[in-house]
């Protein structure tokens, strides 16, 4: 089968999905009740909006795992052709790596890597 | 740039965010509810919510009499049932001048020592629960099961027992008793090293919890932080060190202490008191004077007028016992001191910086049981 | 350096910690040994309680159809809860004094915690501690029980 | 036509050109399709449910407890019911839920798992499709199943489940890197991104045997880094259930919290599956050269057997790190990734290219 | 310290405190204007050093409510108690110790809720146990509350 036939496996998760879900739906009984609808926060009412904005302390690493994930873009090439490109990528992806270390290294004395 | 330097620091302030924790939590213990603000995911503070469960003992026990207190003590820090009679019994025994047989006193010191066994193997197996380690869990509960099969074959009961009555014991230990225990002994030492091995030497346990909740020894006396989570402060709290009751001032047990005061220290506490329990009870178990279980007492107890107070270290702290008697077979005003009271008031103090998982670790190294707190 | 060195400490003891934890996990698996869960529904016909065992306050009746109670009340004085009510009454006996002795003896078994007072302190030993545990019904005023049986006399020589 | 369990080519072929015989090319496509489809639909959900299954049984005796036994013969009927259960539950609605999102995470999640399936081989010719670029198809879909979590999340109005989503956000941008660059490494030894080519080449011997000290490092950070991908404990801290009560999935009800959850086990399945291909040596037998005579005896066990044998312990393993260990903290989680696993990784790949151009490995 | 000395010290400090008759701790009545006074000498001076306030009660004596301060130091191990009584039944107040020993925080938001004391400067005066519209104050003698308790 060809990578086209993907749409396929698409199509069967969602309609999986989409089955059971309807069935949810219609068949098993319902009941309204507004305190049904209330979102669970231990049995306590919510206090104030839960979208605000949020203090998440991870955008330095957003940003490095971007760097990182593009790097590894670039290796995926030289990982499937190594063999053939031999010694010269070789010494070429070290130096690469050695730059990317450095870069780890600097995030990681920089306290980049620390969950505030 | 100029804009940016001036926002206004408030807004930033308003992005606290509410959470309740309880009162239907998992790792709240039972009812209890805090109300935690967060900034992201770290503590900034929090303000416990109790009374979900306050039944008013303190009231109840002012139309019981002192016999029938027992049965109410039970059901303040449910885990040291046992050490709770214990407190009241002591009390109307030192206000009536009684004195119980050596033998009471054994059977009294083993039942304590065995209820804060089995108090810290719970504590032990919901600790790992609430770090995300749930088999943890069922082994102690699996080994808690022996203490109450124990407890159930001499009391009759396996978790409120109301064993102690004033003189002495409801009725005298089992003839199975001894060798249940010295079985039970002989378990739970091998079985205690499974415990350090699957949680207390492992590193993501260790990065949990040490440097977690850092409560120092002026914070802890300040707070009345009694009991194991004092004595993880360095703490000497232990009152059957510095008030020895019933038999622990003749036997031979070290107070633990341990002095990096935080969670990971909290906990070592336990597991090392869980080592002295055995020890204690060892040294008491074939030594069981014969004798009666119960010394002679009047058929109604009035306590004379006046003020009393009794101190026992239950397994979770100092248990203070308050009684104001005018004399007649009622007590006219009866107030429990209790441990986890006093360690909950500092859960506020030692969990601000920290994250909401830490916020449970914490919670879990105190060891709080909600109706101890509620009475 | 030193931090070099104790980075790959860090990783060796790390690991160790989290292979001997795996190793506690791994050896129940494989002998989980003795289990002490209880196959409680099936089990039932088997199932021994100790003899203590504080299921419910019955009074204690012999192979006649006699009890001991004479209706004293000191179980319903002593119990803290008010589970117990006595309902005594009087007849005349042969020697044409009229007794006490009891018509109903109330246990409100909703209420009792099971402190053991009322059989601690019955002077003749009238109540005693049975062994049923399943208590639940679906109505709570069947929890009320009279612990007389019907037709019950007290053993002579009790009073 | 004999029906050969040790190599399927043929058996498609046999299908294929049956199909075309008394049909158009066009429709016997679709009927081909429609097979797969049906096929993996069931065999989606009968694993699915035995997975559900058998991680309450291990935990029980892990734990010391008897585990399901009360629905069928060692309760192996017990997961047949929950779901029959989840299925007749009512979905609730959760006031002022975004209900776009809300209803869309389990799609994703289910679609992602379901697309990340398609590229396994079970055995000789047994795979819908045999990407040349197999490896990273796997990690780019199997990581669209966290977005699902953290739409899930964020989409509840709840605020254990907004936690929970940003905590599955962080795992997002940590984890998948390690997963990758520890594929990487078995990619510069292989020379291939391709599940057939890959398996093929480990006939006379396994990756993780071939490429010794750096395919077992590489293993190792696979497994852990993927075992925080598929959200499952000690990693779980998107759903924490002690902290968070049950982070994202918080709201979800009925069958909507049972894709959630037959996602987590579909995961954990291909990514067992992933690691047993890449390192194990997938439905190749165990061959030592030189034993002709043991590896005949290897090669008369099926294919398949051999896979779902390599799948099922690294479950296992999985299934122990589960009820082992204590939750890791968010923090610790982001330490272990950038200050250990990740640099490990760095390193690992130079170690293992040196290895191959210098013809160290076997 | 023993108990005679102890109790020169503090009458030193507060000449009107009375002794009360106890077996167990040295007792001592205090006028309540008196009590953060002293409670902060007690803490603060060393050879006092009254650091552990293991019991902080409130008590209805009918005419009076009073609030019985346990106190112990961890250093020298003596003890004391320490008593303030009021006739004000409607409005009773004492000065705040929670500052002192902050475990006094909890226990004197317990004390208003179950005697309706109040305490001055406390941060945070409320309920601890009951709802905030609870009426009245369960633990004084004559609290009734027909709905909840039940005579038997």
């Amino acid at each position: 089968m060809s990578a086209e036939s993907l749409i396929l496996f698409f199509i069967v998760g969602a309609f999986l999905v989409g089955i059971a879900l309807l069935f949810s739906s219609l068949v098993p009984p319902t009941s309204t009740n507004p305190q049904k609808a209330e979102a669970y926060e231990c049995g306590i009412p919510t206090e104030g909006i839960t979208w605000l904005q949020f203090n998440v302390g991870y955008y330095l690493f957003a940003i490095i795992f971007l760097v990182f994930d593009v790097e590894t873009v670039f290796i995926f090439p030289w990982a499937v052709m190594m063999k053939t490109l031999g010694m010269k990528a070789f010494i070429e992806i070290v130096i690469f790596f050695f730059v990317l270390g450095i870069g780890l290294l600097y995030a990681w004395k920089k306290g980049a890597l620390k969950w505030e | 740039m100029k804009e940016i330097i001036n926002l206004p620091v408030s807004n930033i302030e308003e992005e606290e965010y509410h959470i309740n924790m309880g009162p239907q939590h998992p790792s709240t213990h039972g009812v209890l509810r805090l109300l935690v603000s967060l900034q992201g995911e770290m503590v900034r503070s929090l303000k416990p919510h109790c009374g979900y469960i306050h039944r008013g003992i303190e009231k109840m026990c002012e139309k019981d009499t002192y016999p029938q207190v027992i049965h109410l003590t039970d059901r303040i820090d449910y885990l040291s049932a046992h050490i709770n009679n214990h407190a009241v019994c002591l009390l109307v025994e030192k206000a009536l001048e009684v004195d119980v047989p050596e033998r009471v006193r054994y059977i009294r010191t083993i039942m304590d020592e065995l209820a804060r066994i089995q108090s810290h193997q719970l504590w032990w197996s919901s600790f790992g629960m609430d770090l995300g380690g749930l088999t943890c869990f069922f082994y102690g509960l699996r080994d808690r099961e022996m203490i109450l099969d124990i407890w159930e074959e001499t009391t009759g009961s396996r978790f409120l027992q109301s064993y102690n009555c004033p003189g002495g014991v409801m009725q005298d230990i089992h003839p199975n008793f001894q060798k249940k225990v010295h079985a039970f002994l002989k378990t739970f030492k091998k079985k205690i090293k499974d415990y350090d091995r699957i949680l207390s030497g492992n590193v993501i346990f260790e990065n949990r919890s040490q440097g977690v909740g850092i409560l120092s020894k002026e914070d802890a006396i300040s707070y009345g932080v009694t009991g194991p989570s004092g004595r993880g402060s360095g703490w000497s709290c232990d009152v059957r060190k510095t008030e020895p009751y019933s038999m622990y001032g003749k036997v031979q047990f070290n107070e633990v202490l341990r002095y990096e005061c935080d969670t990971y220290s909290r906990y070592m506490v336990r597991m090392q008191e869980m080592h002295e329990s055995m020890n204690i009870i060892e040294q008491l178990i074939d030594n069981i004077p014969e004798g009666e279980h119960s010394a002679k007492m009047k058929a109604v107890i009035k306590l004379p007028a006046g003020e009393y107070f009794q101190r026992v270290e239950s397994a979770r702290g100092e248990l203070g016992l308050f009684v104001v008697s005018d004399g007649n077979k009622t007590p006219y005003r009866m107030k429990f001191r209790t441990p986890s009271f006093s360690n909950l008031s500092v859960l506020d103090h030692i969990s601000r910086g920290m994250k909401i998982a830490d916020l449970v670790a914490i919670g879990a190294s105190l060891d709080l049981v909600i109706p101890d707190i509620d009475r | 350096m030193n931090s070099f060195f104790k980075y790959f400490s860090d990783i060796f003891h790390g690991v160790k910690s989290l292979l001997i934890g795996m190793s506690v996990t791994g050896r129940y698996f494989f002998s989980p040994g003795q289990i002490v869960t209880q196959q409680y529904p099936e089990n039932r016909k088997n199932l021994q309680m100790f003899e203590r065992f504080k299921g419910e306050v019955i009074m204690l009746h012999d192979g006649n159809n006699q009890h001991r109670c004479n209706g004293c009340g000191i179980c319903e004085n002593n119990c803290p809860n008010g589970s117990i009510e006595v309902i005594p009454a009087k007849i005349t006996g042969e020697d044409g004094k009229s007794k006490r002795v009891i018509d109903k003896h109330i246990y409100h078994l909703g209420m009792c915690t099971f402190c053991g007072l009322c059989v601690k302190n019955c002077p003749s030993n009238a109540l005693g501690f049975g062994q049923e545990f399943e208590h639940a019904v679906f109505d709570r005023s069947k929890l009320t029980k009279v612990l007389n049986q019907p037709g019950s006399s007290i053993i002579k020589g009790v009073e | 036509m004999t029906f050969n369990i040790y190599d399927f080519t043929s058996f498609n072929r046999w299908i294929d050109e049956g199909l075309n015989s008394f049909m158009s090319p066009t429709w016997a496509l679709i009927t081909e399709m429609a097979i797969i489809g049906i096929v993996f639909l069931l065999f989606y959900a009968v694993v699915g449910l035995f997975l559900v299954y058998a991680e309450r049984k291990v935990c029980a005796f892990m734990q010391n407890r008897v585990g399901p036994n009360r629905v069928g013969p060692y309760g192996i009927f017990q997961t047949i019911a929950d779901f029959i259960k989840l299925l007749m539950k009512e979905l609730v609605y959760i006031k002022d839920s975004d209900k776009l999102l809300f209803n869309l995470a389990p799609f994703i999640v289910i679609i992602a798992s379901f697309m990340a399936l398609s590229a396994v081989p079970f055995a000789k010719g047994l795979h819908a499709i045999d990407f040349d670029i197999g490896i990273l198809y796997v990690i780019a879909v199997s990581s669209l199943g966290v977005v699902g979590i953290l739409l899930a999340g964020w989409s509840s109005n709840n605020k254990y489940s907004l936690i929970g989503a940003m905590r599955s956000g962080a795992q997002i941008v940590s984890y998948e890197l390690s997963v990758g660059l520890s594929l990487l490494t078995i990619i510069v030894l292989a020379g291939t991104m391709q599940f057939s080519e890959i398996v093929e080449m480990q006939r006379n011997g396994w990756f993780i045997f071939k490429g010794h000290i750096p395919a077992i490092i590489a293993f190792i950070v696979f497994l852990v880094a993927s075992t925080a991908e598929t959200n499952r404990g000690p990693f779980d801290l998107a759903e924490a259930e002690s902290e968070l009560t049950a982070g994202f999935h918080t709201e979800y009800s009925g069958i909507k919290f049972a894709f959630f959850f037959l996602a987590e086990y579909m995961n954990m399945f291909l990514v067992a599956s992933i690691a047993a291909t890449v390192f194990w040596g997938g439905w190749m037998p165990f061959h030592v050269s030189g034993w002709a005579g043991f590896n005949t005896i290897m090669d008369y066990i099926p294919p398949f057997i051999w896979y779902i044998g390599k799948t099922a312990f690294i479950i296992w393993l999985m299934m122990l790190f589960k009820w082992t260990f204590p939750r890791l903290r968010i923090d610790q989680l982001l330490t272990l990734e950038w200050k250990y696993l990740l640099p490990i990784n760095l390193v690992n790949i130079l170690f293992m290219a040196f290895l191959v151009l210098m013809h160290w490995h076997f | 310290m023993d108990n005679e000395t102890l109790k020169a010290r503090i009458l030193e400090i507060v000449p009107e405190a009375q002794q009360e008759e106890n077996k167990q701790f040295l007792t001592l009545l205090l006028p309540a204007a008196k009590l953060h006074d002293l409670a902060l000498k007690l803490k603060n001076s060393p050879e006092l050093a009254f650091d552990f306030l293991f019991c902080l009660s409130g008590v209805d004596y009918i005419k009076q409510l009073a609030v019985v301060y346990h106190l112990r130091s961890t250093q020298h191990k003596h003890a004391l108690v320490i008593k303030v009584k009021t006739d004000d039944r409607v409005n009773p107040n004492f000065d705040t110790v929670c500052d002192i020993w902050r475990t006094a925080e909890f226990h004197e938001r317990e004390i208003y809720d179950m005697f309706g004391i109040r305490f001055n400067n406390h941060p945070d005066m409320r309920r601890i146990f009951l709802e905030e519209d609870w009426k009245g104050y369960p633990l004084r003698k004559d609290y009734i509350d027909e709905v909840n308790i039940v005579e038997f």
